[in-house]
């Protein structure tokens, strides 16, 4: 057990503040949220700034373009840009923590080398395929087909939950190859365009009122075969090495923002004097607890994968059980100390109130988390 | 002794179904959702004309005579279609606002320190000041409504406005208890929760047949079926406590009934998601209106915390 | 609605209260826990002044011996004697409510003349050798065997969580008949004298440090073909159709008793100064409300099983789920008032609190109980 | 950074597993449990012999020269085995109170207003008054000991005395820091809390695996499987949150690992309990052992009220 950091780690801290101190105030304001192609704009240039300084893919392999850092490296990285302010990978997400980890570990020489600069520098945005709507928490009964005609797929169906779709020029698609084949078998991997023809975007209105995520409508868009990224009927097993990638880190940069929010909530409750109320402040106080220990948890998680070389340990499902609920209650807490200004979307925390309803169902529901857990970490037998 | 309900009872409560659904179908709500439109002043006048404001004001006051027990059936109805406007406000001001009765006046409640709902489609005003109970209606309402600051309403069907209490708040009604018109308006916001939990349930547990996953109903699965177990378990005792609270009128019972109740609409709803995975986090579907409004109406009239501590205090007289 | 009594149930309430009055100063001390003879006297001796009184049986039909008092006759009796702190049922609980019952609604002619008044006057103790080691949650998975031998059968096994074994002079006793048939299907209800030959009970100790049940070891005991009741193979309706007797009473005197309990936690709080705690106190306002409705729930389910006639409604098992939970809640707060005294067992509500601990596991355990309300309520299809 | 044990607190873990395996396996705590035996002054020996009670004493005085982190370690097996005895205090005291380090003498804690645990096999405590800790061994011990009165204790290995606070109640421990030993005691009380927490989910896990109804594995069962998920949700939380406070020693962070802790050890062995139905419930199983000691855990060194309070100041540092 040792919980400093190393010289080296240290230094690579001291330098990234230094860089963020000389770079945020330069920054310009940010985009509204339904301002699409402003936010394109803005997480863009903002890659584009952390490829310059050299930080761009800092978890990716060298021969990737990317950094190597190890995953503590990552952390800082994540702990330092959040504590900052700094700009959040935003429309850059598909394509440095998904698509290009996967075209970087299964893809060919000659995609690897198409594909993943543009991710590097902030030229080109991915967004994901994956979810259709026969197909939530059973991501292996997706329907959307791929027929083969000549040196194309012909793709067809629907998806659902992309973000970012309006401004993405690739998407990573899954699509059934073999519609013969057991479920998981006849999955194929492909890197589709979102301009090509009969590509159909819709808008997706959460409960939130926003529209991050869309339905995207595909009526026989051609793809050709040399976008499939690994073997086809083989995209079941690509996709979950490229889940393999997650070394304990999704979650670093929310969890300091939860611990800055209990912070700001504690300051708020002082100052309208819900302080007093020996119920909230304990309440405040045992969130207190569970958020330094999911911050210690994500330490633990992040040091494990180091040591396993990226291979996930078993960690992520019991702090994702946790964490999702945790976020859940520090926001219906937020609610107590604003009283009757919970009501009011205006203010700071409304919103993400909202928003944390999707912690216990995104990525695998909780449902479905405690399932992982019983059976593949403490061996209990499937159901019949 | 008998929680069943007798014949005029069910009539009553199917008449004011019937009416909802004609007028305030599912169409109809996601149409004035859309449009941003909270009162529909042809259906406040046709509630009045069914008598949903007026059902407790006695005959001789050309109201329907009936009771507490009566009104909760009504508002439990309204709860599960998410009917908006001052509901609790409006029925409560029968016979202390004129037109009220009727449905022809739309009449919100000011409870100081809390935002106003409805603020631009109300006629009147009742002011909730301790033991005494004000009315604020013509000069005196557009003077508050000049000074009102609209509030982003989480709940897109209940518009709020933050206002100052005016320095004039009109005259006192002769009569009126405060204390008792607050109970009443909590008991009556609880049958609207329960309406709301009863509901969600119903919307979880038809999902869970209906929607399959790895091959199987997900109501089959133990984890959702046990989810829907505790809604319905929720929603139960909510209705024992608050038809039992409207047949005494005790205000521990009421202050039981409305914190069982507000548990019960906001983790049923909240529930209600969790079992539609996805398709509970749109826009489209209804599920976040029903734990918005409960959220809403949890803290209106009589908060978690209020209702505790008095039914601490109340532990004396066991 | 209406919650009010009738005129005649006002005066059976009138007439009750009067009796208890004139009676219970008059009764012996308790015995000690473990006493068990003395608990068998002391029971059987207060069912006796029952029956003098005309109270035994109250809810009994009338051609079975008891009062065909309604539901709410029978919510009444038990109220009353709650409040008066007048005997429990005790050691005549399953010849009341459960063998009792059988036998009057499936037992011949002779079986109920043998068997019924002795239980009525409190001269014959009954046992219940239902469960079994293998068989707890899932009953009719029961193993214990039963071969005919001429007149006889002769019965082998092992039954576990039998009350009043030691005191008792018979046993209702659910063995397979029919090792090929469906589980279901295979069991047959006997009535087992305790004092047969073959028969050796072994008390159980409970986590709570007592010794309310016992083991029962059966060795090749011979048991009359007569005093089956019911058809061969046909015990598991047999048993069923008694459950159906159950008419919404089962925690009337309980739900009184922990109202009670609440009332004394908040004295006690106010006395130790506790009360200051708005936590302690937020609590005991919350469980104020639980009880006061859980009593309303009560009193629904009466009315409800008053009117079908006696079949249970739905509501049983939605009332045991929660009542088993709020049982829980209430003497953990009782700890918490307690503060360091809550590990001392002499103070009272901490041996409740060990016994609170069986509320959803005993007769059928809150998962079960969530799957009946699941599927035979809201009608979700049975898992696969 | 990494929480991954060394070569040597792998070692160190090992070893007091193996002595812990040898002197108090089941079937010895079961032969405890029936004599009514808490502490075996042979035991408490071996175990200062390995340096349970000494860890921490820097080398120079005799001790391991080891630290918090290394303690924890110990603590949690201790934990698992329900090993009685006073020993936190007993390792607190060393150095301070003569035979203490060795084992060679039983030292039990004194804290205003709560019972006092193994009075009788105790041979000195320590008082813990605000910022000054005292040590009350020798005549004062004996008029305390004859002036206490015995509890009927709710935990059968830990017998409890309800004491009055000495008049004289000895001297001051010179340069010992009151504050930071209740936050030390709590720590390694913690990590006692969360042996017990892993091994009611051991315990769970194993009887879900083996016990069939319904004519499958009950582990096969969703609710059966969550349960048990949630028991390890909890005992792992609790663990990062123990094996960083060691580390960091930061009184915040230790006042979040008692609270956690105490919460998996309590709900976890009610989970364990609810997950073994009616065995559970008996005497024979070790369920209640577990959940009887952990409640009385749950009320030592610091309280979930105290935690929740400290944890709540803390935060105007974040």
């Amino acid at each position: 057990m040792d919980l400093s950091c190393t010289p080296e780690e240290e230094e690579f801290r001291a330098r990234l503040r230094q860089w963020l101190a000389a770079v945020l105030p330069g920054l310009p304001a940010r985009p509204r949220p339904d301002d699409w192609p402003g936010r394109r704009a803005y997480d863009t240039a903002w890659q584009r700034m952390l490829y310059d300084a050299g930080y761009a893919g800092l978890h990716w392999p060298v021969d990737a373009g990317g950094r190597g850092a190890t995953p503590t490296q990552h952390l800082i990285f994540l702990e330092e840009t959040e504590k900052a302010g700094a700009p959040y990978v935003g429309a850059n997400f598909v394509g440095l923590l998904h698509a290009g980890p996967t075209i970087a570990a299964e893809g060919t020489a000659g995609q690897r080398a198409r594909w993943l600069p543009p991710v590097l520098r902030g030229d080109e945005i991915w967004c994901q395929g994956f979810s259709e709507p026969e197909a939530g928490s059973d991501l292996a009964a997706l329907r959307t087909r791929a027929v083969r005609d000549g040196d194309h797929y012909v793709v067809s169906g629907q998806k659902v939950w992309t973000s970012h779709a309006e401004v993405a020029d690739w998407c990573e698609l899954l699509v059934r190859t073999d519609p013969a084949a057991p479920r998981h078998r006849g999955i194929s991997w492909l890197a589709m365009r979102m301009g090509a023809p009969g590509v159909t975007v819709r808008p997706l209105r959460t409960l939130a009122g926003s529209t991050e995520f869309a339905e995207m409508f595909l009526d026989e868009v051609r793809v050709p075969v040399s976008h499939r990224v690994g073997a086809e009927n083989d995209g079941w097993r690509v996709t979950m090495v490229t889940l393999s990638f997650e070394r304990g880190t999704a979650f670093v940069g929310e969890v300091v923002a939860c611990r800055r929010t209990l912070a700001a909530l504690a300051a708020e409750a002082r100052a309208n004097g819900r302080w007093d109320d020996p119920v909230l402040r304990r309440t405040l106080g045992r969130l207190n607890a569970e958020f330094r220990a999911l911050w210690r948890l994500t330490q633990w998680n992040v040091g494990e994968a180091q040591r396993s070389g990226g291979v996930p340990g078993t960690g992520g499902s019991v702090f994702k059980l946790r964490y999702s609920q945790a976020r859940q209650e520090l926001y219906d807490t937020a609610a107590e100390v604003l009283g009757a200004d919970g009501a009011d979307l205006d203010r700071e925390w409304v919103l993400d109130r909202l928003t944390s309803l999707s912690y216990t169902i995104a990525a695998g529901t909780s449902q479905i988390q405690q399932n992982i857990v019983a059976e593949r970490i403490l061996g209990l037998p499937k159901g019949r | 002794m008998d929680f069943q309900l007798s014949d005029d009872q069910r009539a009553l409560r199917a008449g004011i179904r019937d009416l909802l659904a004609g007028r305030f179908g599912r169409d109809r709500m996601r149409a004035a959702l859309d449009a941003g439109t909270d009162v529909d002043p042809g259906m406040w006048g046709e509630l009045g004309a069914a008598g949903f404001f007026a059902l407790r004001l006695p005959e001789s006051a050309g109201g329907v005579g009936l009771g507490l027990p009566e009104s909760v059936l009504l508002f439990e109805e309204a709860g599960r279609v998410l009917l908006p406007g001052p509901l609790v406000a409006t029925h409560l001001a029968a016979g202390a606002v004129k037109g009220a009765a009727e449905g022809r006046s739309v009449v919100a409640v000011l409870d100081a320190g809390r935002p106003v709902s409805h603020l631009d489609a109300a006629d009147a005003l009742i002011f909730l000041a301790g033991e005494v109970v004000r009315v604020v209606e013509g000069d005196a309402l557009r003077a508050l409504v000049r000074g009102a600051r609209p509030v982003r309403s989480l709940d897109p069907l209940t518009p709020l406005h933050r206002v100052t209490v005016p320095a004039a708040p009109g005259d006192p009604v002769p009569g009126a208890d405060g204390a008792r018109l607050r109970l009443e308006g909590a008991l009556l916001a609880a049958a609207e929760q329960l309406g709301s939990a009863a509901r969600t349930t119903d919307m979880a547990v038809q999902h869970a047949r209906g929607r399959k996953q790895f091959g199987a109903p997900i109501g089959s699965f133990q984890a959702v079926k046990h989810l829907c177990a505790q809604m319905l378990v929720r929603a139960e005792l909510a209705r024992t406590a608050v038809y039992a609270a409207a047949v005494t009128a005790d205000p521990a019972e009421i202050a039981g009934a409305k914190l069982l109740a507000d548990e019960a609409a906001v983790r049923n709803a909240r529930d209600c998601l969790q079992v539609h995975g996805g398709m509970g986090f749109t826009w489209e579907a209804d599920v976040h209106l029903h734990l918005k409004r409960a959220w809403l109406r949890a803290g209106q009239w009589l908060t978690a915390a209020e209702a505790e501590e008095s039914l601490a205090a109340d532990l004396d007289r066991c």
